[in-house]
């Protein structure tokens, strides 16, 4: 291991927060789902680092875990990316701060 | 074959319920019918039970018993004691007799009389039961019909008044339900049968918790000051009959939970907060006398001097002689029967007239002699005239009260002065001075009417000059309840 | 066990996986897609009786698919609401015709992806079927895809779930990376025995000191998974959505996801984290508490059928969360026969709503008005619904209402008591808005309404489960007994 | 075993019960149903009567009620004292009733004046048997109800209806201290039972407050049924009823009933000087108080009802210094000479349908039955011997002499003076002189007439058993073997005649001689002349204070009811409209209520929250992240 | 080799704040085309950190899955959608603050938490390579395995449905 575990730590936090905050502050549903799969990155980097470092675990684990996130991070994309294109054509705009039919 | 006869008070309008959903809509003669065979069953069945009643016995009779729901120990068990047949009666009478007084309601009848049985079947189902869940089970029945029945054939703010009636029970059963829970969990084993729990000794703490949780739901019920306000909306907006069982049967519901539940489970308890009853009783019976008599609307005044009349239950209760208790309940069973024939006599009238402002009319005794008479006989009852049941309760209850609570007697005295004021000035102000010439045309009262008030009349005579034959049924439970709360604040 | 082995015991749900794929293959032949509907409510019924007769002594696929009674008891759930729900889309207009097979298959593999959830019992199952369900129900939340709404609906969705489902991924890496493991009865074995160590030595000796970690990894998992049950404060998209989504996809989200949820919450925190309990416990009274009363005080401003009960959802949820919030036998007895007295309750309300959506074309409260008078069997029904959502007896919400009240009591836990009590109070005031625009208002029109067939059919079940569970509630109550018999209590 | 006493009063209850199920159908002769039933029970009653003179006695009952174990009986019995009552109220109420078939024909409501002149016989009956205090109490309030009906029979008008209610309330009032007494009584001996009230009893208990109390309490009653101050406004507001009615009811019989309680609780009061002494002050403020009253009234009826409540002070009076027998005796005559006096008025009403004596006079001529009655019974309430009033005054005043209490005494005297004047002002401005009205008077029928003389008679003979020229025989057979001292005081007998003449001369001079004398004097002592006529203002304060103050707090009961308990804070806006729409304002107010306030602080609470819901996704994720910002920091922290 | 791994890990933390200032790019750029180019440099160097942690495979499946099918498709729905694009329209919405202020206190608060945790760790990585996660994949995790591609598909099927644009 090059670096503490912890500081690997503290940067998929950092990368974890940086997509919340896109996520919390982008107007375009795309620029939403771009924040999220930054999320997503920072919880696969987790993995891997843990799986890698930690002694009362296989190495396959994490990584296999990995995958997964990376398998349904692309279908969500897709799903996602599907509806922003149905929202599109329904509403004419993908501004969340446009979209408020439903509320109250 | 024996006929489990408390099951079929219980069921019989349940059966007649379902019956009607059965019939077409506008089969309005054949609904009535069925409801008023009903009601007149359940009431054939309520005398033959009141005759085959043993009265020498303090202890249940009729007992059914069996298991429900097995992992809650929960059973369906009903049965009837001194305590609990008078309420029976009651309701049997005024069921039936409301029903007949509901021949009146042309709209939506077939709903009216589905709904009206539900509603009997609930308030039995109350008085019969021995067990705590399927006591708030039959309590919550009750809620819903009478929601509707007030909701949708009741006067112009029906809306209102139903859902403000709605809430407010609601609001009070469940804290009811919680301490009916806290009893069940604090008791090994577990159960919820009355009379398995009266052989606790919980700490009076605990008691006195579970006895404020019951209050709640009992209080509303009654009502008792300050949770009355539901009260007169309701009663105002409820079509007649309603009006005459929300009086004459629903708030006894109220305190026969106190006679039922709360005094021999939670002995300590009751005991303990005894005087604050005494205070919330008097501050009733005052306080709702003076509120009635500042009422223009007829049924109003009415609804307010139930929470005149309901105070003498509650301090009744609130004192632990065999005179008030006695009177207490004796009080639960004539106050039925004076104000249910008062909101029918209302009744009367606004059929007619189309209004209840008492100012509004005047003299009308001239045009309506047996009306008049009949109001006034009730009248008379209601404020307590000796000879007439009013006067026998509330006699016993200021006779047992008195040496407990010396002031609070004396200041309930102040309750029969106003009754008196009150109850005059309305039969001043609808029956007597000048005849309002808008009134001259004015029918008397029918025979329908006059066969839904004799009965009511002819109880609160016997009852008046013969107390005995109603106290007969009550005195071993009563005395057999004393001996158990005695035992129990003694230890 | 291992993949040859657990073949055996998952032949429903591969003879479920086999029927999506004949629909899928059917679809294009079909023109009646109604037939596939059928098909698919009858094929659930088979599969639902497939079901092994007796359980794996193990985790089935290495562990990765538990069957046990507990999952057994959700799979019930879901296959019923999957069931139910096709039953009340067959009779719903509003899914495009041209797409009703997809529909289907949708509803198909949900039944399949809950069923799973129920038997999820490591971190990457949860995980994985959470976010399956939740992908499958992004679609169908859209699947009315040239209504604005709907489509709205499914954005606000499947942005929500997305980013809730990295936060709980988030704490799934920490708590990975605090034990080592993604079982959850492993993490509860390895919490244990960390918690029996003093801290000091486990630092002297140069161990691990995750205690941090795995507090925040439980949270941050609680809230993905809170995100699925709709509890506070994670519940924000589902008023919108359960409103903008078709009706009868609102009807099966209102609940089978719903109760899926809250059984992983159950695996999770009775597995996972026994010896957190104090935490959780106290965690779970506020969110019980705070779910409620949102709910409850919310539902009452809505003038929108749909919304209201979204916001009554949301509260039930609340009473659902309470029986976790009081963990022990009864706490959890309670949770799940309130789930079971909340599904056939709330999709029968639901069912209803669809049923009279169907003739007037809104959901408007106001629409109502008078409906006792166009159709008096429909009002009494929707009435009976209401009434068991508010909890009276002898209806099925009453049992669930009575054991959650009893839980709380028990645990002596006197503001859930009090706030369930309140809430209920609160709750029956905006029921009978309902009760009172159907029954006490005049109509507008008087022209009757009418219903096809398996409508009827979704209506009637659900009214007969609601008043067979109310009077003989020992059905119900034996089978949680049963359901809970190896699960962890403590 | 039933004996015949008991149907005393159970056959005026028949007769009641007849006329009201079939008065359709009998009409006039519902008259003779009730005429019957009380010759019936009248010779019932003499035979009892009799049976008691030979030294019986009657008692019956059965257990009523019981009471924390104590049993309640309910019963009859005739003791002397009771026998003379039901002597004095079957007789008089014959006659009565035989008068009122003349008077009360062609009224609309004739059968029903029956019914409930045959329902008052029963109540009153029944009072004078009770055997408890408890069934005292009862009848009590059922004589006291017939009062109601009677006054207010011409319930058309509006102030019969008023005085019906004024009677019973006032009567009410007084009866909540009757029946704290009954209740404080029964605590502290233990027993209702007239038979267990003996000196004995009371002698056990002496000295005791409670007992005090209870007798201070129980003679409450008395003074609200028998008119005493301060309770006394009630009974010249009754004379709206029927002439007969007042005759019967407020003069002769029910009236009394007051003061046969004290009577029969006479061993209490007279265990308790102090309170015997307040009865005394009551009774003798009463007298005087309505003595002076009566002198300025003019309408007939209204003089007549204030001498009513200056006899009944008198007797009062007798029974605080310890002459029951002389109360007792002073009752029987009075109920036959002012029975007489109002059956008189009757049927001068009658004769002439005015009632105010500003219109009569010279009736003499017309009137020559009614003229020489009505004289018998003046002369008899002036106390001129030996007719009737004289002998049991007599007795009063020496009693009150004896008993030492000089100003009571004198008190009485001076009442003696002014009864004297005012009942003989009262026949001279009827039947002496011209007719000042425009009437045409004539006599009245024989049915109504054969009652006023039969009752002169009676007015005239009645005092001899208790004169001493019957050796006191009534007053030996009241005390049933238990003489008092009687005592002929010749000062006072003196004094007596000397007030009765006085009196006499007085009016005389002002009314025949000299009738423009009168309005002069009301001129000159003009404070003297409001005071009375006015009553001493006791009604109008009364209804500025008592009256005002319930209305007062019943209406602002109402009030807090609906701004308090029902409505709270809920909805300052609504509150500015509604004091425009003042008309709609109680409506306004319940609408509101407690209920209201929380449901309202709910809904707007719901108002509110749900503006979180802001349709917008990145607040909703805000809040997402906010709550497990909140959910972690606090769960760290537990 | 002392140098070189001194080296190795200042080029590590390098990499580090290589991706965490493109990620803070990508999520504040006005321009969206451009914050999906920084969004595959992020990604890139998410890659590039598999590497370091010798995770090869996984290295390579993230550059396949998400530089490869992820970003064609965000980038392809950017473009449908067009007009988005245009650097003119604020890209963010008016909760930048609060929301800046709410990432920091997690930061803080997760900073902590970590900084006072220790962990059990190995001397050296533990590595694998693609034939073991293959057959742990067909293994041990065959059936989230197909549940999985049972999902994948499905989803997809459901994606075209809703994306479709047909009548």
């Amino acid at each position: 291991m090059s670096i503490p575990l912890n500081h690997l730590l503290i940067f998929t936090s950092l990368l974890f927060l940086t997509g919340l905050y896109g996520a919390l502050t982008r107007r375009n549903a795309v620029g939403i789902l771009i924040a999220i799969e930054i999320m997503l990155n920072a919880v696969n980097i987790n993995f891997v680092a843990f799986t890698s470092s930690l002694k009362n675990t296989s190495p396959e684990l994490g990584q296999v875990f990995a995958i997964f996130v990376i398998v349904l991070a692309a279908t969500t994309a897709a799903v996602g990316l599907a509806i922003v294109v149905a929202i599109y054509r329904n509403q004419k705009t993908i501004y969340t701060d446009e979209i408020d039919l439903l509320k109250w | 074959m024996h006929l489990p006869i408390l099951s079929c008070l219980v069921f019989l309008p349940l059966v007649g319920m379902i019956l009607i959903m059965l019939v077409p809509r506008g089969r309005d003669n054949l609904i009535r019918g069925i409801a008023t065979i009903a009601t007149a069953l359940v009431l054939g069945l309520t005398i033959k039970l009141l005759a085959a009643f043993d009265q020498t016995q303090s202890g249940m009779q009729f007992v059914e018993h069996a298991q429900w729901i097995r992992e809650l120990n929960v059973f369906y068990h009903l049965g009837v004691d001194g305590i609990s047949i008078l309420m029976i009666f009651a309701t049997a009478l005024l069921g039936f007799l409301a029903c007949v007084a509901s021949f009146g309601i042309t709209e939506r009848t077939k709903e009216y009389f589905a709904l009206y049985l539900l509603l009997e079947t609930g308030m039995m189902g109350t008085f019969l039961s021995l067990d705590l869940f399927l006591f708030y089970i039959f309590w919550e029945v009750v809620l819903v019909p009478m929601y509707f029945l007030i909701g949708v054939w009741g006067g112009p703010r029906k809306e209102y008044a139903a859902i403000k009636f709605f809430l407010y029970t609601l609001a009070g059963s469940m804290f009811m339900l919680i301490g009916i829970l806290a009893l069940y969990f604090n008791h090994t084993p577990h159960t919820f049968d009355m009379i398995e729990l009266t052989k606790n000794s919980f700490a009076l703490y605990f008691q006195q918790l579970v006895f404020l949780a019951l209050f709640f739901g009992f209080a509303i019920k009654v009502p008792i000051f300050p949770f009355h306000t539901w009260l007169p909306d309701a009663h105002v907006e409820a079509p007649t009959p309603i009006s005459v069982l929300l009086a004459g049967v629903l708030l006894k519901m109220g305190t026969y939970g106190f006679f039922r539940i709360s005094y021999p489970i939670l002995p300590q308890a009751a005991h303990w907060f005894g005087p604050y009853m005494g205070v919330l009783a008097v501050i009733g019976i005052v306080y709702g006398g003076f509120v009635a008599f500042a009422q223009k609307d007829f049924k109003k005044m009415v609804a307010y001097s139930s929470v005149s009349h309901m105070g003498f239950v509650l301090l009744g209760l609130a004192v632990f002689t065999p005179a008030a208790m006695n009177g207490a309940l004796l009080q639960m069973f004539n106050h039925a029967m004076i104000t249910g024939g008062l909101f029918l006599l209302v009744g009367v009238l606004y059929d007619r007239a189309h209004t209840r402002e008492m100012d509004a009319f005047g003299g009308v005794w001239s045009k309506m002699p047996v009306y008049g008479s009949i109001l006034i006989f009730i009248s008379l009852a209601s404020l307590g005239l000796p000879g007439l049941s009013g006067f026998v309760s509330e006699f016993m209850v200021l006779m047992g009260s008195y040496p407990v609570y010396r002031w609070m007697t004396i200041a309930s005295c102040i309750g029969i002065l106003l009754a008196a004021a009150y109850l005059l000035y309305m039969i001043q102000r609808v029956l007597l001075g000048p005849l309002n010439p808008k009134w001259s045309r004015l029918p008397d009262i029918n025979k329908r009417e006059i066969f839904t008030l004799v009965p009511l009349m002819i109880f609160i005579l016997a009852v008046g000059v013969y107390p005995k034959i109603a106290l007969q049924y009550i005195g071993p439970s009563i005395e057999h309840l004393l001996h158990l709360l005695a035992g129990k604040i003694a230890a | 066990m291992n993949a040859v082995d657990s073949l055996f015991f998952i032949r429903s749900e591969i003879f479920l996986a086999a029927v999506i794929f004949v629909v899928l293959i059917l679809d294009f032949f079909i023109q009646q897609k109604r037939w596939l509907g059928w098909l698919s409510v009858l094929s659930i019924l088979i599969a639902f009786f497939l079901s092994p007769s007796f359980y794996p002594d193990s985790g089935l696929f290495f562990n990765y698919y538990t069957l046990d009674p507990f999952g057994f008891f959700f799979k019930t759930i879901a296959y019923l609401t999957i069931g139910l729900t096709l039953l009340a889309s067959l009779a719903y207009e509003k899914i495009p015709q041209k797409q009703a097979g997809e529909f289907y298959v949708l509803l198909l593999t949900m039944a399949l992806l809950l069923t799973f959830m129920g038997g999820a019992t490591n971190l990457l199952m949860i995980f994985l079927t959470i976010e399956s369900v939740s992908l499958t129900s992004y679609l169908l939340t859209g699947f009315q895809k040239f209504d604005k709404r709907s489509s709205e609906a499914s954005l606000k969705y499947v942005l929500f779930g997305a980013v809730s489902s990295a936060v709980m991924l988030f704490g799934m890496s920490l708590l990975f990376g605090a034990s080592g493991t993604i079982e959850l009865s492993q993490i509860g074995e390895l919490l244990k025995s960390s918690a029996s160590i003093p801290q000091n030595v486990l630092t002297q000796t140069g161990g691990a000191n995750t205690h941090g970690m795995i507090l925040m990894g439980m949270l941050f998992l609680m809230a993905g998974i809170g995100f699925k049950i709709s509890m506070v404060p994670f519940h924000m998209w589902a008023p919108d959505v359960y409103q903008g989504a078709p009706t009868p996809v609102t009807a099966f989200l209102t609940v089978a996801p719903k109760a899926l949820g809250v059984a992983v919450m159950a695996r999770v925190l009775f597995f996972a984290f026994p010896d957190l309990v104090h935490k959780w416990a106290f965690l779970m009274t506020w969110i019980s508490i705070a779910t409620m009363t949102i709910g409850n005080v919310i539902a009452i401003s809505q003038s929108d059928i749909k919304r209201l009960l979204a916001y009554s959802s949301i509260a039930q949820a609340g009473y659902i969360l309470a029986g976790l919030a009081t963990p022990g036998e009864l706490g959890l007895q309670a949770t799940l026969i309130y789930i079971a007295a909340y599904l056939l309750t709330n999709l029968g309300a639901f069912f209803t709503v669809i049923a009279i959506e169907r003739n007037l074309e809104s959901n408007e409260l106001e629409a109502y008005n008078g409906l006792s008078v166009r159709n008096p069997l429909l009002a009494l029904v929707l009435t009976i619904f209401l009434l068991s959502l508010a909890g009276i007896p002898p209806l099925a919400g009453f049992i669930g209402k009575i054991y959650i009240f009893s839980s709380a009591i028990k645990a002596h836990s006197i503001p859930l008591a009090l706030s369930i009590a309140l809430n209920s109070a609160v709750a029956a005031y905006y029921y009978f808005n309902v009760v009172k625009a159907m029954y006490l208002a005049p109509p507008k029109v008087k022209e009757p309404l009418t219903n096809p067939f398996p409508i009827k059919l979704a209506i009637g079940t659900m009214l007969f489960g609601t008043f067979l569970i109310g009077l003989w509630p020992s059905l119900i109550i034996q089978a949680v007994v049963k359901s809970l018999a190896n699960f962890p209590i403590f | 075993m039933v004996t015949y006493p008991v149907f005393i009063p159970l056959i005026p209850l028949a007769s009641f019960a007849i006329i009201v199920f079939f008065g359709k159908w009998l009409k006039e002769k519902s008259a003779w149903v009730a005429i019957l039933a009380s010759a019936a029970s009248c010779v019932l009653s003499l035979r009892a009567a009799w049976t008691v003179a030979q030294g019986g006695s009657f008692h019956q009952s059965f257990n009523w009620l019981m009471i924390n174990n104590i049993p309640l009986e309910f019963g009859i019995a005739i003791d002397p004292l009771s026998a003379v009552m039901l002597f004095v109220v079957t007789f008089i109420g014959t006659l009565i009733v035989i008068y009122s078939v003349g008077y009360m024909h062609e009224d609309p409501r004739y059968a029903r004046f029956f019914a409930y002149l045959s329902l008052f016989l029963f109540s009153m009956l029944g009072l004078v048997l009770s055997s408890t205090l408890v069934q005292i109490y009862l009848f009590w309030e059922l004589v006291g109800l017939c009062s109601y009906f009677l006054i207010g029979f011409w319930f058309e008008k509006k102030s019969a209806a008023e005085a019906g209610r004024k009677a019973f309330i006032t009567n009410r009032i007084g009866d909540i201290g009757f029946f704290l007494g009954i209740v404080t009584f029964f605590y502290a001996t233990g027993t209702v039972r007239f038979a267990d009230i003996r000196p004995e009893l009371i002698h056990a208990h002496a000295g005791s407050a409670v007992l005090t109390a209870s007798a201070l309490l129980l003679f409450c009653g008395a003074v609200g049924k028998s008119a005493q101050f301060p309770l006394h406004v009630w009974l010249p507001d009754a004379m709206e009823g029927p002439t007969p009615v007042s005759a019967l009811i407020h003069a002769a019989t029910m009236v009394a009933a007051g003061i046969y309680l004290v009577a029969r609780l006479f061993p209490l009061f007279h265990a308790f000087p102090d309170v015997s002494q307040v009865i005394a002050i009551i009774g003798t403020v009463t007298a005087l108080m309505a003595a002076f009253f009566a002198l300025t009234q003019m309408d007939i009826k209204k003089v007549l009802a204030y001498s009513t409540i200056s006899q009944l002070g008198y007797m009062t009076a007798a029974l605080g210094v310890g002459g029951m027998t002389a109360g007792t005796f002073h009752l029987m005559t009075h109920a036959f000479f002012k029975a007489l006096l109002f059956l008189g008025a009757g049927s001068v009403i009658h004769g002439s349908g005015v009632q105010d004596m500003n219109e009569m006079g010279g009736l003499r001529k017309t009137m020559p039955i009614t003229f020489w009655t009505f004289v018998m019974a003046t002369v008899a309430i002036a106390g001129i011997p030996p007719f009737a009033g004289f002998w049991s005054k007599d007795e009063i005043l020496v009693r009150a002499f004896e008993s030492g209490h000089r100003i009571i005494f004198w008190a009485l005297v001076l009442t003696a003076l002014m009864t004297s004047f005012y009942m003989f002002r009262l026949l001279f401005l009827t039947f002496f002189g011209k007719t000042r009205g425009h009437l045409h008077p004539h006599e009245s029928p024989l049915v109504m007439t054969l009652p006023l003389i039969i009752l002169a008679f009676g007015s005239a003979l009645i005092g001899l058993p208790g004169s001493p020229w019957m050796h006191h025989w009534f007053q030996n057979f009241l005390a049933a073997g238990h003489p008092e001292e009687i005592g002929m005081n010749s000062f006072v007998v003196t004094i007596s005649i000397a007030t009765s003449v006085a009196g006499f001369l007085t009016a005389f001079a002002l009314y025949v001689l000299k009738p423009e004398l009168p309005k002069r004097f009301a001129k000159k002592y003009w404070v003297l002349y409001e005071a009375s006529k006015n009553k001493l203002w006791i009604d109008e304060f009364y209804q500025a204070t008592v009256i005002g103050w319930f209305k007062a707090v019943s209406k602002n009961a109402f009030v807090f009811d609906a701004e308090v308990i029902d409505r709270t804070v809920n909805e300052v806006g609504l509150k500015t409209i509604s004091v425009s729409r003042i008309k709609n304002w109680i409506d306004q107010y319940i609408v509101d209520g407690l209920v209201n306030l929380t449901g309202w602080t709910v809904r707007k609470i719901s108002a509110v929250l749900r503006l979180i819901q802001t349709g917008y996704i990145h607040n909703y994720l805000f809040v997402l992240l906010l709550g497990l910002l909140v959910i972690v920091f606090a769960v760290f922290n537990i | 080799m002392e140098i070189f791994n001194s080296l190795a890990t200042v080029s590590f933390y390098g990499v580090l704040v290589g991706i965490l200032a493109v990620a803070i790019l990508t999520v504040t750029t006005r321009n969206l085309f451009h914050a999906a180019i920084f969004l595959a440099f992020t990604l890139l160097g998410v890659a590039v950190v598999y590497f370091f942690l010798q995770a090869e495979f996984l290295a390579g499946v993230q550059i396949l899955i998400y530089v490869g099918a992820i970003m064609t498709l965000v980038i392809f729905a950017i473009m449908l959608t067009s007009k988005i694009g245009d650097p003119n329209v604020p890209q963010s919405n008016r909760q930048r603050y609060p929301a800046l202020i709410l990432i920091l206190a997690f930061a803080v608060f997760l900073i902590s938490t970590i900084l006072k945790t220790s962990w059990n760790t190995t001397e050296t990585l533990q590595t694998t390579d693609a034939i073991r996660l293959g057959k742990a994949l067909m293994g041990e995790f065959v059936f989230p395995f197909e549940v999985v591609s049972l999902v994948l598909l499905i989803a997809l099927i459901g994606a075209i449905v809703v994306a479709r644009s047909d009548q």
